[in-house]
């Protein structure tokens, strides 16, 4: 099958289950419904993975013209490489497996079709903007997958306590992103005026052909596109939709705010790398939001009780570390990490879903605690997960974290220690969450322990799955260190693949450094690891309730106040200023002004009446006058000619 | 035969049929002389006039007899319902009428300064003795008593004017007049104020500010019916005497009166449409309208060649004329703006003849209105920028007080009453209805 | 004496005439008053069309004078039936009374 | 020529016809002008120009790529908004349909006149009908702020009379070619003035910022259909002689003088409308304001006079008449189903009417101009040229999309989503859902391939002069 075929089956599919679904779906019998969407997307998988045992450089598949104008050509194009391909493989796999976990997670939901109709469109949107060969296709699914943000978000819209809640998180979420999208539309709008196309390619060939163009306009573009990139990946100061995101049901969660959507901010970075290598300022900017960014997320981690929300402020914070990897123009290791991630924070947050649903939806884990025996697949993956993003060695996560120090410590120091310190704070919570919620007694009250159950295979295949992906996931990009030959695969991969990248390689240490850092950070892990379980399981520490929280524990707790600081800053002002105008200017001051001037013009005629008395005697004294002031403008006249 | 000679015989036919106090006779008559008018007017070919003897004279331009004609018809139909009331004078309303009919055809293109004074007192005098017509009402005769003091007063301003209008060239004869003033007499101080004089005359016949203050009070004091007449046929005439004379005579001192002319254009339209709009009186609205409308015919002093007055006149009465036979609708006794409530839902013809009048007279296109006043601008602007401004910022208002009334006429009663209409105002109101699209042609 | 010198001379009181008709016609309050006020202004053109009749030393002004006088009469028979008429209807010839009809 | 007379001739039908047949007829008439349309376009080849001859005096009609756009755009209009009032009792008014039809004769009328004064004409043409349409069915208590858009619109209308009558003065010429032939910058401040005029004119109805109070109140009193007619169709009439007249008769001194002054206030109106719109609570309020934003924006990328920005102008024309009808008929339905409009008072109305919910949120979303819709690539190239033009206005116009999506999620949440206030509400007929249906399509074909339109109306934009 030629590639473009390919690449249009692969697009339809997701299209086909959404149309299907969204049409027929009240009809469909969940059953059908379910394995519709995710035979779609995992179908899209195969004919990626096909796209990928194919793979050769750079093919641009055009499917029509949007517009054409004389000095900029809008196509409908898509562009087959190793990134876009990779990036697919990630969404429509990690996809297909939460769609098939989904199943059994929404089974009881009355908006199934309604799910997964929105769950396709997204992956289709997904896969418009990853594969897109321009920014202008990029931005359509930049948007489309914004919206369909908006749609799962607020999906439980007519839940009774949390309903209006949902749907207000979820436009919270829309707005912020639609901030980021101004960013990117100015950096689309600068981009055209630049090189007068959208193309990537075309674009990197005009860079090549000519090093002169950096400074000023460089600037400003990548800036916009950084602004873009902190909308969808939650980045300082745009990041405080995603933990309200949350509201969505736990696979959105997992699959657009932790696997793909997410990470498209990184991704267009990536994609944009030849634009980024032209201004270093931008990147300096992003790698210290990304510090910021990952070491604040992680601070607010710590004292959160809602397992979701811990899982939330952890992707906020790997966010960040990727955008530090990013910042140090390592692109591939950034996409190492998002890679990872993808597998265990996918994992971690089905493996949540999993316990909420056992739990009956209780989310808080102070009421959990000793699920151990009573959902074992569940702790088991969990653990996993667990045991990835805090870098126990040899899980996927130690390795993809462990390139990404190695960045830090060549370039940076300051970097390096602020990672070290987010790193092991990553380990604390997440440690934390595990013990806490898995171990020691059930605090939920015996009539729920009762109903506590083990969740069903359609939802634990996936768990199973990320678990050993998880587990694997470090084989694709090892360090030197280990067999030499097959090291660093990932990296050669995705740069010979990918336009732009194949002149920019990240720093590879050598062997003593590599190695120190290695047990440096293993030993940070698992002296984490042991810390937290004498404090939670030993000691039986639990998490303490709002009030008896110290000071940086509340500050933890309240997320720093941002919500707050942003309200009085931002919000409160403008809903002020439109009372104003509304009120005050537009119709006190202009409505009335006119109505007044009318009147004014109009009640003038009280006045003008009077002159006509009624007096015959004063008409002809007028009509006098009148000849009067004819005389007078005679004479006036005559003196002017003369 | 010419047409005021036909209007005059009709005249005389008409008092004596009066005696037989057959309204619908009388009516009949004077219709049918008025028609045979216009005929003649329009097949005069090469006919000439016994009074052609009198060497001052030259015939008024046909279509404006026909015209005239036909806005008499309009205006004996529309208000016949009132004349046959008193059916013993049924006959001598009708004659007065066109008595001052003759009196508007000579005004109306006067070449002689002593028949000009004679084709004036002819029209006003009849319409002194028609507007008192009521005789039992008391604010008629007041009406009466103002029309007729300030009439007379006019025509003595007018007279003086001539006066030293002959004393300044040493004649009466448009043509000789012209001739002398053009030699540059027309500086001399007589010829100058003459020419004033004559213009307060005329401004106080059209009724512009600053004589207008006998319109109000006359148009309410007055029926209806004679309002129809007096309100239309008087402009008319008014203005073209205007146009005439100052078109002709003073041609050569266009720089020295048109200032003027466009200070009392402004006056008039802002005064006029103002002071409409807190009016309860119908009648006195329409006078104030009319006066505004006054205002606006004097555009056509700007540039007498181009300016195509003919087409607003027309427009003007085939829009007053419905609007008054209306009035007789609404206001049977008392006048009230008041009564005018839903007044469109009575009968279907009314409330189309409204609907069209009213757009019509706020120049809303593509009614007549709207094409006389823009082909009065068109010709006005080059010469009368800042007035032709002002003047469309005071037709706003216009525009609002005719809104107001329509609002009012459209308001959908809750209890639909129907009413009927007598067969020659139905004629009327389809007449002028078809007279306001028939702008159509223009387009 | 010839006209021409003293012409000035019958002007003035031409308009001294016009003038005092047109004041009288303003203040005074008795219709009958009011109308011969305005023959008194009618009259006082005549004078003055005849002056310049004789300045001009052509008749044209003089017939006018007549057409004059007859409208004159015209109006003089019009405005006494209609004071009359009016005098029904208010009891009064006070020009004063007459201002229902205002504003 | 049947594409123009025959409303007039519908017009007088629905009067003379009995009221039980004129809510058919109404819609029978709509649609045979929208096939009329339809049909004569489809032997029309985009290059040429038809010129229609009624044996006018002053008043000649001349075919374009634009006019068509623009008429058949019309008839749509007209078309949906009886559909979607078909269930109303206002359709079943006589006095609507004459008034309905003797409009759309105007509308039509103005779209493909030739000749300035008819453009006058027909301009002014459309007024009388939507003046009876607003005092018989809508809810003005007190003529007064009926009045008020008169005074709006007549004051443009003379200013614009105004400068008709100079420029038929100042080069003796009247049909569009001539006007165009004609070198107007010559005259210097002469023609900047009379630009003024019709500016002026244009600037109460699209409306720009000063000139728009008039709009909130006459769009909340008047009925659903006044109101739709009022935003989908005739407020389009003044971007189409900006586009079409104005900017290509004045080209040069008189453009220059005005162009940054009107950008300036389309811009204060995106801003302005958008803030407002943001606390209100009158549904119809919000979107007459989210109306003020939209067209601000368009009237400001017009005054840029850029070849590709008018060509997707018109795309955001057709868009916008899409988006108005949409939202306006979803006012209309809850004003019709729970006689209010305050959004306080609803709330939950998804769960008891899923089908409206769900096509109100497409509407919503398109126009919140997310990708696959029209609204998308309009917006995304008018900012564009702004941008272009001037960076930080172009900045500021992009705001529109961040504003755009607060009021528009509010108004749409809170009625949907929010706590239940109203537990019953008949859902949606099928002729309110085939017109949301035909709307969607519609902006979704124009965002896939706004080329379509793009490419029909390039020739007209591009070389007025013929």
């Amino acid at each position: 099958m030629p590639q473009d075929l390919t690449l249009i089956l692969l697009l339809s599919f997701p299209l086909l289950g959404f149309a299907i679904n969204g049409i027929f779906g009240k009809q469909l019998p969940k059953m059908v419904i379910g394995s519709i969407a995710t035979v779609a997307v995992f179908a899209s998988f195969l004919l990626a993975t096909s796209l990928f045992s194919r793979l050769d450089g750079t093919t641009i598949v055009n499917l029509f013209n949007v517009l054409d104008f004389e000095n900029l050509q809008i196509n409908a194009s898509f562009q087959i490489d190793a990134l876009s391909i990779w990036m697919t493989l990630i969404i429509t796999g990690v996809g297909s497996l939460i769609h098939l976990f989904s199943i059994g997670y929404m089974s009881h939901d009355e908006g199934f079709y309604k799910f997964f109709t929105y769950l396709n469109l997204f992956i289709f949107s997904m896969l418009i903007l990853v594969l897109g060969s321009n920014y202008f296709v990029l931005f359509f699914g930049w948007e489309g997958v914004g919206m369909c943000s908006y749609l799962l978000i607020s999906f439980h819209y007519n839940d009774a306590q949390k309903g209006i809640a949902n749907s207000l998180a979820g436009r919270k979420a829309f707005i912020m992103n639609r901030i980021g999208d101004v960013g990117l539309l100015v950096a689309l709008f600068m981009i055209i005026g630049q090189f007068n196309t959208l193309e990537y390619t075309k674009i990197g060939h005009l860079i090549e052909s000519n090093k002169a163009l950096t400074g000023g306009a460089m600037f400003f573009i990548t800036l916009s596109l950084f602004i873009a990139a902190t909308g969808k990946s939650a980045q300082i100061p745009l990041f405080s939709w995603l933990p309200d995101a949350m509201a969505g049901p736990t696979p959105v969660s997992a699959l657009i705010h932790a696997a793909t959507m997410v990470t498209a901010g990184i991704y267009l970075t990536v994609r944009s790398n030849f634009l980024f290598e032209l201004a270093p300022f931008t990147q300096n900017i992003i790698l210290y939001t990304g510090l910021a960014t990952t070491l604040f997320a992680a601070f607010m981690a710590l004292r959160q009780n809602d397992i979701k929300k811990v899982l939330a402020y952890s992707t906020v914070s790997q966010l960040g570390l990727m955008f530090v990897a990013l910042g140090f123009g390592a692109y591939t290791v950034a996409l190492f990490h998002v890679t990872t991630h993808a597998f265990f924070k996918a994992l971690l947050f089905l493996g949540s879903g999993s316990v909420i649903h056992g739990m009956h939806e209780e989310q808080d884990i102070r009421k959990m605690g000793g699920l151990a025996k009573l959902m074992p697949i569940t702790h088991f993956t969990f653990l996993i997960g667990t045991m990835a993003i805090s870098g126990i060695p040899f899980l996927s996560g130690f390795f993809s974290k462990d390139e990404i120090m190695a960045q830090a410590l060549h370039h940076n120091t300051f970097a390096y220690i602020v990672l070290v310190i987010a790193v092991t704070m990553t380990a604390v919570y997440m440690f934390r969450l595990y013990f806490l919620t898995f171990h020691g007694e059930f605090r939920g009250g015996d009539q729920l322990k009762s109903k506590v159950h083990e969740s069903g295979p359609s939802m634990t295949l996936p768990l199973i799955i990320l678990a050993i992906l998880s587990i694997f996931g470090g084989l694709l990009n090892l360090p030197g260190l280990f067999f030499k030959n097959s090291a660093h695969w990932f990296d050669h991969f995705l740069s010979a693949g990918t336009f732009g990248l194949n002149h920019i390689h990240p720093v590879h240490l050598d062997f003593a450094t590599s190695i120190q850092l290695m047990i440096f950070a293993s030993i940070v892990a698992l002296s984490v690891l042991i810390w937290a379980y004498l404090n939670y399981v030993k000691k039986g520490n639990i998490a303490k309730d709002d009030k008896d929280l110290n000071g940086w524990e509340r500050l933890s707790a309240a997320k720093l106040f941002v919500d707050e600081l942003y309200n009085v800053l931002i919000v409160n002002p403008i809903l002020a200023i439109s009372d104003f105008t509304g009120k005050i200017i537009d119709i006190k001051l202009l409505r009335n002004g006119v109505y007044a001037l009318a009147d004014g013009v109009l009640n003038s005629a009280n006045i003008s009446r009077k002159w006509q008395s009624g007096f015959l005697s004063s008409y002809l004294f007028w009509m006098v006058f009148g000849l009067i002031i004819f005389v007078a403008y005679y004479i006036l006249k005559i003196s002017v000619w003369h | 035969m010419d047409s005021i000679v036909i209007l005059f015989i009709t005249g005389l036919l008409g008092l004596f049929v009066g005696m037989r106090r057959q309204a619908v006779l009388s009516l009949s008559i004077s219709i049918l002389g008025l028609i045979f008018a216009g005929i003649a007017a329009y097949f005069r070919g090469t006919y000439i006039s016994p009074l052609a003897s009198y060497s001052g004279y030259i015939p008024t331009p046909s279509n404006v007899i026909i015209l005239l004609c036909v806005v008499s018809i309009l205006a004996v139909l529309g208000g016949f319902q009132r004349y046959k009331q008193d059916e013993e004078h049924t006959g001598d309303y009708l004659s007065l009428l066109l008595f001052s009919l003759c009196g508007a055809i000579i005004l109306a293109q006067p070449n002689d300064m002593m028949l000009f004074f004679i084709g004036l007192e002819i029209l006003s005098i009849p319409i002194y003795v028609l507007v008192g017509i009521e005789k039992g009402s008391a604010t008629s005769a007041e009406a009466a008593v103002k029309y007729f003091f300030t009439g007379s007063f006019a025509s003595a301003i007018i007279l003086f004017g001539i006066a030293l209008l002959y004393g300044a060239t040493g004649s009466f004869q448009i043509i000789e007049i012209q001739s002398n003033l053009a030699i540059g007499i027309w500086q001399s101080p007589m010829a100058m104020l003459g020419s004033l004089f004559l213009l307060a005359g005329f401004v106080f016949k059209i009724g512009a500010v600053p004589f207008h203050f006998w319109g109000p009070d006359v148009y309410q004091g007055a029926s209806n019916a004679v309002l129809m007449y007096m309100s239309t046929i008087v402009k008319i005439a008014g203005i073209y005497a205007v146009l005439n004379v100052f078109g002709q005579i003073f041609r050569d001192s266009y720089f020295f009166w048109i200032d003027l002319i466009a200070l009392i254009i402004v006056l008039s339209m802002f005064y006029g449409y103002i002071t409409a709009w807190k009016q309860t009186s119908f009648k006195r609205l329409l006078a104030y309208s009319s006066i505004a409308n006054a205002g606006l015919m004097l555009f056509a002093l700007s540039d007498i060649l181009n300016s195509n007055i003919l087409l607003f006149v027309a427009a003007y009465s085939f829009a007053t004329i419905p609007l008054v036979v209306i009035n007789q609708l609404a206001n049977p006794t008392q006048d009230a703006i008041a009564n005018w409530e839903g007044i469109a839902w009575k009968n279907p013809l009314v409330g189309v003849a409204l609907v069209i009048a009213l757009f019509s007279l706020a120049g809303i296109p593509p009614l007549a209105g709207f094409f006389g006043k823009f082909s009065l601008l068109l010709a006005a602007v080059p010469h009368l920028p800042y007035a032709a401004i002002l003047a469309l910022v005071a037709s706003v208002v216009g525009v609002f007080v005719y809104l107001r009334l329509l609002i009012l006429a459209l308001k959908k009663p809750t209890v639909q009453t129907k009413q009927s209409l007598s067969i020659e105002q139905s004629a009327v109101l389809l007449l002028t209805t078809l007279g306001s699209l028939s702008a159509l042609y223009f387009i | 004496m010839s006209i021409g010198t003293s012409l000035d001379f019958f002007l003035f009181v031409a308009i001294a005439l016009f003038a005092i008709g047109a004041i009288g016609a303003m203040t005074r309050k008795n219709m009958i008053v009011l109308l011969m006020c305005i023959e008194l202004m009618l009259n006082a053109v005549n004078l003055m069309l005849v002056t310049f009749s004789t300045y001009y030393g052509n008749g044209d002004a003089q017939i006018f004078v007549f057409f004059t006088m007859v409208v004159a009469a015209a109006e003089a028979t019009v405005g006494l039936s209609i004071i009359i008429m009016a005098y029904r209807n208010l009891k009064s010839i006070d020009i004063d009374m007459y201002n229902q009809l205002k504003n | 020529m049947a594409l123009i007379l025959l409303p007039l001739v519908f017009s007088l039908i629905a009067w003379l016809l009995p009221s039980a047949q004129t809510r058919l007829f109404g819609l029978i008439g709509t649609t045979i002008n929208l096939f009329a349309s339809l049909i004569s376009v489809y032997g029309f080849d985009a290059q040429d120009q038809l010129f229609i001859d009624l044996g006018l005096r002053y008043v000649h009609f001349s075919l374009d790529s634009l006019s068509y756009t623009m008429i058949i755009l019309t008839n749509a209009v007209f078309f949906m908004v009886y559909l979607s009032n078909f269930k109303q009792e206002i359709t079943s008014k006589k006095r609507f349909s004459a008034l309905a039809f003797l409009m759309q004769f105007g509308l039509i009328g103005v779209f493909s006149t030739n000749s300035i004064l008819g453009f006058y004409i027909f301009w002014e043409l459309t007024l009388l009908p939507i003046f009876l349409i607003l005092y018989w069915f809508g809810s003005f208590e007190k003529p007064k702020a009926l009045l008020q858009f008169f005074l709006y619109t007549l004051l443009g209308s003379l200013a614009m009379l105004l400068s008709v009558i100079g420029l038929l003065q100042l080069t003796n010429q009247q049909t569009y070619e001539a006007l165009l032939a004609a070198d107007l910058n010559a005259h210097g401040a002469t023609s900047i003035w009379l630009m003024g005029g019709f500016l002026l004119a244009f600037a109460v109805k699209i409306p720009l910022f000063p000139f728009h109070t008039w709009q909130a109140e006459t769009y909340t009193k008047a009925p659903t259909a006044g109101t739709m007619l009022l935003s989908a169709i005739m407020l389009k009439m003044a971007l189409f002689g900006l586009l079409k007249w104005v900017l290509p008769i004045f080209d040069g001194v008189a453009t220059e003088f005005w162009r940054w002054p009107i950008i300036t206030l389309g811009l204060i109106g995106v801003v302005y409308g958008a803030l407002i719109a943001i606390k209100q609570q009158d549904l119809k309020t919000i979107f007459a304001y989210a109306s003020l934003s939209h067209l601000g924006l368009i009237a400001a990328a017009l005054m840029l006079q850029n070849e590709i920005t008018n060509q997707i102008a018109i795309v955001q024309i057709v868009n916008h008449s899409i988006v108005s009808i949409g939202l306006f008929l979803a006012a209309g339905i809850i004003e019709s189903r729970l006689q209010t409009r305050d959004i306080t008072q609803l709330g939950g109305i998804a769960k008891v009417a899923p089908r409206f919910a769900f096509w109100f949120a497409a509407i919503t979303f398109v126009s919140l101009s997310v990708p696959f819709t029209a609204g998308f690539i309009g917006e995304f190239f008018l900012i564009k040229a702004i941008f272009n033009a001037h960076t930080l206005s172009g900045i500021i116009a992009a705001t529109t999309l961040i504003f755009g999506a607060v009021y528009m999620l509010r108004a749409y949440q809170i009625p949907m989503f929010g706590p239940t206030k109203n537990s019953v509400f008949e859902d949606l007929s099928w002729s309110e859902i085939l017109v949301f249906a035909l709307l969607i399509i519609a902006a979704i074909y124009l965002g896939l391939s706004p080329k379509c339109l793009t490419d029909f109306v390039a020739t007209s934009i591009n070389q007025p002069t013929l």
